[in-house]
């Protein structure tokens, strides 16, 4: 952990960041056992690894400004403040679910929350955060959408095409690269001819930084300068995190591509570990204290499972239901 | 109510000009809207008066703009998109089709987006295969979003700002070779289109033609034809192509027994197809006779002239096959 | 000849190893086709037999890889490009209406482009709506290209290796829900088969049943309920979406008289219309009633099972469509 | 005229880069004039005042490397060898024409000059390029493959993706930019965050330079290193050349976006006018020499004229055919 970081941490805060990160932790390895239940089904790719990333980003947002996520998503979710019992019911496809059980793990909404997804095209969440921010912009409202989306999607045609027109438009977008080195079982060295999606963020004229995505102080300092600077009327900014996923790509995957040691090599960067041993060591926290935000977790996941097994399918009658919105005297356009 | 003489063009620039005023979010988006003054001529001026923020000149970037419309209409503001033709819309086509489609329902109904995108279509002025696409079908094919096909200068006006106040995505077809076109628009502040139903532009007894877009006025020349040897046509311009309004064309069927359908699309898998499987479906027992098609011959529409007219919709192709359907 | 059970997807993978044994041309290009083994594993192992140069591991760029497949066919390779999923495949259109599909006929015929496309279509897996579609309808739309639709095992193996035989652009649509299926392969070197042509799955007398791709094995098992009850069902299997047999349609609509298609795609402007439109013009006086489509729901598809199931063609849908339709 | 480019060109190179640069230019203003008299329909691009981008090139090319350009191809179909009259009656639409008129201005095709068009799709004809260059790595030719785009293209994803592909698999394209500061209305400082197209291409370890484009032996020699390098398997090139058209974008373009100003000024620099003068001052032509190439330019057109309007109509039963390749017995796969 960067000692730049440790100084404007308070005690409340490691709480914070350390709760987000043991309750996403636990609450997908929950997902995972409850997919070998058949409790969830589909894809589901787990964030396991990579909370530092959502957690820390999420801290120098506040609930006016957007979120827009991928398929990878539920952690996001869960740090951005969803009620967790609503994320499992999505999982679930139930009708108490964040989109009413109609999105399952890869599309979480939650409109309240302005989280936009959940998406399950990679890249093709890039432009929508695009034009929130436009939307911001144009009227005069001060906040900031902040993106997530993997390196694998630097490589498509929507990343350059949504650089571009936040970086000429200047709009307030805060793009996070969660890099974790690979792409399903591709790695970024064998799909991108420059494998710093920093420096492609920088050939459009965007300021940004590489960040230790396994490190939350890290991220967390790197998002509040970079949201400060958005907040400013400086445009957009851009992180790369690196990261790496522990678990393959989602339930399917059978990690062909990866060598052992490589995997226990960053799991001994994990972020829970690494930031729980940091915080006893500087004695901003205790191990009871850690033991507490793991209890409270556990009752959270409990609570958010009983929910989700409590919550009623969506009735077969609604299957048409909000494929348009429903007729009534509109206003018009004047 | 007076009326004046006005081109499509210029109607659509009316409709542009009147949301832009009347309404703060609207904004218009798209190549050379701006200093070039729209590909088409539609936005001519519109900068001058409303500024580089509101009439947004985009980089050629089809997918990024589409999204950032979609992206915009979700954080409050109107957009109208404009593609400058339905051939780049195919790079456009997954943020359409998985997001602005998709959006609200697979939200829970948490999401709408109330965006319009705007596009000429067609061929007619010798641009070639990859200038000369039809590809309304594939949109009407896609649930939450609607397809409208304004073949008229009053539609070209009306439907835009009933589009716009639509919180849906709603698709505009405007026929590259109707812009030009002139005709009476009455002057009424009152000009909203519903964008829903058929119309049925000529009334008659004998057989029903049933078009959109760009295959009206070819249609209604065949019908005029037609009338010359005492055929009496029913025209009918579908103009919303999603949905479709089944109940004008049942009723015309009931009526006239016979049916050809003229589209400038390809003709397998169109929209034409689809109109003749709905006719089959809900007036079967009506029909006397098979339901024709006249679409586009399938193959890349060429560039020479003879060859592109050899190869789309013309008034002869149709009154022939009007005439075949009769048996006359 | 013996025979031997097989997956589908062991199908694929034969067909594509024997392929790249076979000609020095061809290769294989897509997302994760080389470590991963592909997304449905039917590359895997392929990497290690002929090296990243053949097995070619692509960048997530949809629109790139295609349109660099296309270029490799122009330079004299055989590409085989499988796009993951159709769902990603709409970042691919423009490369594949406006070029691949294109060139030949612009060019006057001097181009020809030898490529084929492979990719897994269709719901079923409870992937919700962006990862759900069945497109086939739209590539069917589209002059100079084929299309076909492998259903079964042996068609899995024996379509692609005609496909890399013909020198214009072959799609390929596979099922996902059938690579797990399994079945018997006749042990033979020479298991081209056509791709042009449909094929009666089950011959009957009452009444035809028409499909494709990942709707046969449910349009199969509606005809065995019907034939329960002594309803006597042909079952035809479209196996090429481009071109239609329409010869084997009307043959058999001539002997039953009476017709339900079934197809995943959406109901509106999709393939059930066109081959419903197609029977209309050619078979109309064979026909004793209305042609039925049993086609998905026009919804994004959603994710929990009863919801997706309730949005798709089914054999308890299926069977009723046929009794409506035989009015018993 | 930079000295340095001067010292190696023959007399008879440059009376083969002047002779080419007239025949376009006058070529294409017959064009204009045709387009007026509505023998040429549809849309007609015009490259005058950029002729010594697709000179200077092709001069470094050889008859085996392919090419790939845009609907602004004329020049280039003339540089790169393709029989006047062929290319006339193609504007026509006649069946003499290059792709039997199918295509028109467009769409020029000649696959005996490994020309492979004309693209009316900005951006679609790079995807090509990338592939044709593979198919020529793959077989071991050692062969390079020419995209000529504009400025504009480099905002399409396709741009990025393409660069990428290229890079990432060291293939032999050269990848030529005709910056000519217009994307039809629109200014390249309104449609880029960065302008400059060469850092683009450097953000994916593309190597390049910029060109001045104005300046048919800057042109060539930048040609001749870039393609050099190409064939010693150092990977694809890239050049930015700086250029201007001194028409409006298509006949249909009222020009309201430009100051007649910047024109005039840019006019000052033309190609032909600039070559011109320069080798006369330097003794290398002399004026009779030039209108020598003048009168061939005018022979040369008027015979294509008379060639395009001698061509037959391609006959309407032929619409349907080449659609696909017509049916016989074909090789297997194997
Ligand atoms: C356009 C598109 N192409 C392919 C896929 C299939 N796919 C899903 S995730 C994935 C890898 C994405 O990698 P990255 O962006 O690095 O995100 P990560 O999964 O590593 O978080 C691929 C290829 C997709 N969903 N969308
Ligand atoms: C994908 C796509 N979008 C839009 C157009 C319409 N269009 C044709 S040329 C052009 C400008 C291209 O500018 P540039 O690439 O700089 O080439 P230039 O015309 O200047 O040579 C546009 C917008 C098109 N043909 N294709
Ligand atoms: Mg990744
Ligand atoms: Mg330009």
């Amino acid at each position: 952990m960067s000692a730049d970081n440790q100084v404007s941490l308070s005690r409340a805060e490691a709480m914070a960041l350390l709760g987000q990160m043991i309750l996403i932790r636990r609450f997908e390895e929950k997902c995972a056992e409850l997919y070998s239940a058949q409790k969830i089904r589909g894809f589901l790719h787990l964030y396991i690894g990579e909370e530092a990333n959502a957690v820390g980003v999420m801290r120098a947002l506040s609930p006016d400004d957007a979120v827009v996520a991928t398929y990878r998503e539920h952690g996001h979710a869960l740090a951005r403040g969803l009620p967790p019992g609503e994320v499992m019911a999505e999982m679930y496809g139930k009708a108490g679910g964040s989109s009413r059980g109609r999105g399952g793990s890869m599309h979480i909404f939650d409109k309240k929350h302005r989280f936009y997804g959940g998406n399950a095209i990679v890249g093709g969440g890039l432009p929508l955060a695009v034009g929130l921010a436009l939307a911001d912009k144009m009227q005069k409202l001060n906040r900031v959408t902040c993106c997530f989306f993997g390196e694998g999607a630097a490589a498509e045609g929507e990343f350059h095409e949504s650089m571009n027109l936040a970086a000429l438009w200047q709009l307030p977008v805060l793009f996070v690269c969660e890099n974790n080195g690979y792409a399903m079982g591709t790695g970024l060295s064998r799909s991108e001819s420059e494998t710093s999606i920093l420096q492609h963020a920088k050939s459009y004229r965007i300021t940004g930084q590489d960040v230790d995505g396994m490190d939350v102080v890290a991220v967390r300092a790197a998002a509040l300068s970079a949201v400060g600077a958005i907040r400013n009327g400086e445009g957009p900014r851009f992180l790369e995190n690196k990261t790496y996923r522990f678990r393959p790509h989602s339930m399917f995957d059978p990690d062909l591509y990866r060598q052992k040691r490589e995997i226990a090599l960053w799991k001994t960067r994990g972020p829970v570990l690494q930031f729980s041993k940091w915080a006893i060591e500087t004695q901003l926290l205790s191990q009871s204290d850690i033991d507490g935000l793991e209890e409270e977790a556990a009752r959270t996941i409990d609570e958010a499972v009983r929910y989700a097994e409590e919550s009623p399918w969506e009735p077969e009658e609604d299957l048409e239901r909000d494929v348009y919105t429903p007729r009534k005297v509109e206003e018009t356009a004047r | 109510m007076t009326a004046r003489t006005i081109t499509y063009r210029d109607a659509v620039h009316e409709a542009l000009r009147e949301a832009l005023r009347g309404d703060e979010r609207v904004f218009l988006m798209g190549e050379d809207v701006g200093y070039y003054g729209g590909a088409y001529a539609c936005s001519k001026g519109l900068i001058q008066e409303f500024g580089e923020e509101r009439i947004r000149d985009a980089p050629l970037s089809e997918s990024g703009f589409v999204g950032a419309g979609i992206g915009a209409a979700l954080g409050g503001m109107r957009p109208i998109v404009e593609i400058m033709t339905v051939n780049f819309s195919l790079l456009a086509l997954d943020q359409i089709v998985n997001n602005a489609a998709t959006l609200r329902h697979m939200s829970g109904g948490q999401l709408s987006v109330p965006l319009v995108i705007r596009m000429a279509t067609g061929a007619g002025r010798q641009l070639a295969a990859q200038h000369s696409h039809s590809l309304e079908c594939w949109f009407a094919h896609v649930p939450g979003i609607k397809v409208v096909a304004p073949a008229t200068i009053e539609d070209a006006r009306g439907m835009l700002r009933t589009a716009l106040a639509d919180p849906d995505p709603v698709i505009i077809f405007e026929h590259a070779t109707l812009y030009n076109e002139q005709g009476e628009l009455p002057e009424t502040d009152d000009y909203a289109m519903d964008i829903e139903s058929a119309r049925i532009s000529r009334s008659g007894g004998d057989i029903t033609l049933i078009t959109y877009g760009g295959s009206l006025q070819k249609t209604m020349a065949a019908a005029e034809g037609l009338a010359k040897d005492g055929i009496d046509c029913e025209v009918i311009d579908l103009r919303s192509l999603r949905p479709i309004d089944d109940a004008t064309i049942m009723a015309s069927l009931a009526k006239t027994h016979r049916a050809v359908i003229v589209d400038e699309g390809w003709r397998s898998v169109g929209l034409a197809a689809e109109i003749s499987a709905r006719i089959s479906e809900q007036a079967f027992f009506d029909l006397d006779g098979p339901v024709a098609r006249v679409c586009s011959v399938e193959v890349p529409i060429p560039y020479p002239r003879h060859l592109e007219t050899a190869a789309t919709p013309q008034p002869d192709k149709i009154a022939a096959a009007a005439r075949e359907v009769l048996r006359r």
